[in-house]
């Protein structure tokens, strides 16, 4: 089932890598036609003599949590306010989407038809071969403008203060002296709770203590995705644990 | 053959109609009455009466070129006799392959237009950026400003509207000769009649 | 009126002569006698005497839309007497000022005559492609030959200098009635010498 080979808008391959996709959030749900997948599926199924019933139960559930997910990525704002309504409104409210929805497909089906009845119309987009040059009229200038330009060229660009930009860096050592403290009372924390509240430069300055740390062998780091939170721990610590995954 | 021709050309309307459609001959796009009674300096009132003469002489059946009236304006094509002609020498690359995502777009466009994407999404249920960057390539819908949340456009996101190749490629005079959405299809009543009942039905 | 054009139709030159002219409306460039039988699928010499019936019917003075032979084959142009009304459709508003880019390279091309793109570009310190390519478009400099290495124009790149055009627009009787740049240096060269200066000294 999971092989079962899709053909879709926003996806080209099998179902197992759309999945992938989906799960590594490469792909938005909100991107996928899940009707078309339901589509191949049911044609795939046709093409089997016999029905494989963990196939199908597997593809029921992988396709209803597609849905879901699609569904609040379509409309985030919208499922609180109709959790909050009453069945018949809930009805009502489908009622006229689906309604809306049905128009603009007769009117895409209606666009597909005419497409097809006035393809035999042909015509030129653009002008004619021998159509008159357009011509960029300029309004009389001021040659004083010409003297001006090349004296701009001429003049040498004065030179840039950057006194207003200077910054006060911290000393990188009182974050080394600060971890080192936090690790002397605990085996490990997390970077991001330990400068919340700090300036930017602030930040930057005990991030680059973090990495002097790391270098000197003194902690380990680890961060469990691209901007998860960063853990910081007793190197010897980590090591020990290392040791202990490896040979077991 | 000639003599008929020559007693045209003394004839003030007739030689505007020649200047009319030496205009459309070289024009890019179709021409409006307003834009050609501009660059011949003449009355609209005449310019309909030659754009009528026109429409006589350059018909389907009758001439290779044929005078057609199109997004706002009247232009030449081919008549639908050379079309094999044509395609065999000419492309088509505006309409080329237009998808089915493509076609529910450009109706969602051309009805409710102008919309944004967010919206457009909602109604289609798939996202439609990709579709919304192709038909904008194409030429066929074009940004129409940003619109204001509270005209139910989220966040003032950039609103798209057909555009005048639209009309000319689906050979529309203007968006008002769209047919109308209840004359599509069949009555959307039941659907909602047969949803109410079903709810009520769970619900009691 | 109709009934000449009945027999027409009926002929089968005429009938070729309608399909040559329905593809030369819809052409964007001339077509060759080849294209048209290909495209036709006919006889070149059939279609030859088909341009020659669209040559009679559509010629100066006869009717607003003229076939003309030119290089490369045969188009449709707007007749000489609808010239006016050409002009008209097809004038553009007048632009009132130059971008910074081209007041720099047309002053450039202007004090030190001929100079080649990388000449300009090292001078203002930016690429002088597309500037030099709108101004050359729109007739304001023009290309005056190539440059000899050792003239300080690197491997013989094609130089611009400045047109009779520049000249009215920026009312100058000659190009020796620019403003004096006194300031800047006694000759030419000195000139020259102070801006390739200034933009090395830029540049690091």
């Amino acid at each position: 089932m999971r092989e079962l080979e899709l053909d879709l808008d926003a996806f080209e391959g099998p179902f197992d890598l759309l999945l992938t996709l989906l799960l590594k959030e490469a792909l938005e749900p909100r991107e996928v036609d899940v009707a078309a997948i339901v589509l191949s599926f049911l044609e795939r199924l046709a093409e089997r003599d016999e029905i494989d019933l963990d196939a199908c139960g597997e593809f029921l559930v992988l396709i209803s949590a597609l849905l879901e997910l699609k569904a609040r990525g379509l409309f985030p704002d919208e499922a609180a306010e109709l959790e909050a309504l009453e069945p018949e409104e809930a009805a009502e409210e489908l009622a006229r989407r689906l309604a809306e929805y049905r128009r603009m497909k007769d009117a895409a089906a209606w666009i597909r038809e005419r497409l097809a009845a006035e393809g035999d119309r042909w015509y030129r987009l653009g002008p004619s071969p021998l159509a008159p040059r357009l011509e960029r009229r300029l309004a009389p200038q001021d040659a004083n403008a010409l003297g001006d330009a090349l004296r701009g060229l001429a003049s040498y660009p004065p030179n840039v203060s950057l006194e207003h930009m200077a910054l006060r860096f911290p000393p990188v050592s009182q974050f080394l002296e600060r971890f080192r403290a936090v690790l002397a009372r605990r085996r490990r924390f997390d970077f991001d709770s330990e400068i919340t509240g700090l300036s930017r430069v602030e930040q930057a300055v005990a991030f680059l203590a973090l990495l002097e740390l790391r270098k000197a062998g003194e902690i380990a780091l680890s961060q469990a995705a691209p901007f998860a939170p960063i853990r910081v721990s007793k190197a010897d610590e980590e090591r020990t644990l290392a040791w202990t995954a490896r040979s077991a | 053959m000639d003599s008929p021709l020559r007693l045209i050309v003394s004839d003030p309307v007739d030689r505007l109609a020649q200047t009319v459609e030496a205009l459309l001959v070289v024009a890019s796009a179709p021409l409006s009455v307003v834009e050609l009674a501009d660059a011949t300096e003449d009355d609209p009132v005449r310019i309909e009466t030659a754009l009528g003469v026109l429409g006589e002489r350059y018909r389907e059946g009758r001439s290779g070129i044929v005078l057609e009236q199109v997004a706002g304006g009247y232009a030449f094509r081919a008549s639908r006799a050379a079309a094999g002609a044509c395609a065999r020498l000419f492309e088509r690359p505006v309409e080329r392959g237009l998808s089915q995502a493509a076609h529910e777009t450009l109706a969602i466009v051309a009805y409710l237009g102008p919309c944004s994407r967010p919206e457009i999404a909602r109604i289609r249920g798939v996202s439609a950026d990709s579709t919304v960057a192709s038909l904008a390539e194409r030429g066929l819908i074009a940004e129409a400003g940003r619109g204001h949340p509270e005209q139910g456009s989220p966040g003032g996101a950039i609103r798209y509207r057909t555009t005048p190749l639209f009309e000319r490629v689906f050979a529309l005079e203007s968006l008002a000769a769209l047919p109308r959405l209840d004359d599509l299809g069949e009555s959307t009543e039941e659907l909602r009649d047969r949803l109410v009942e079903v709810a009520s039905a769970r619900a009691s």
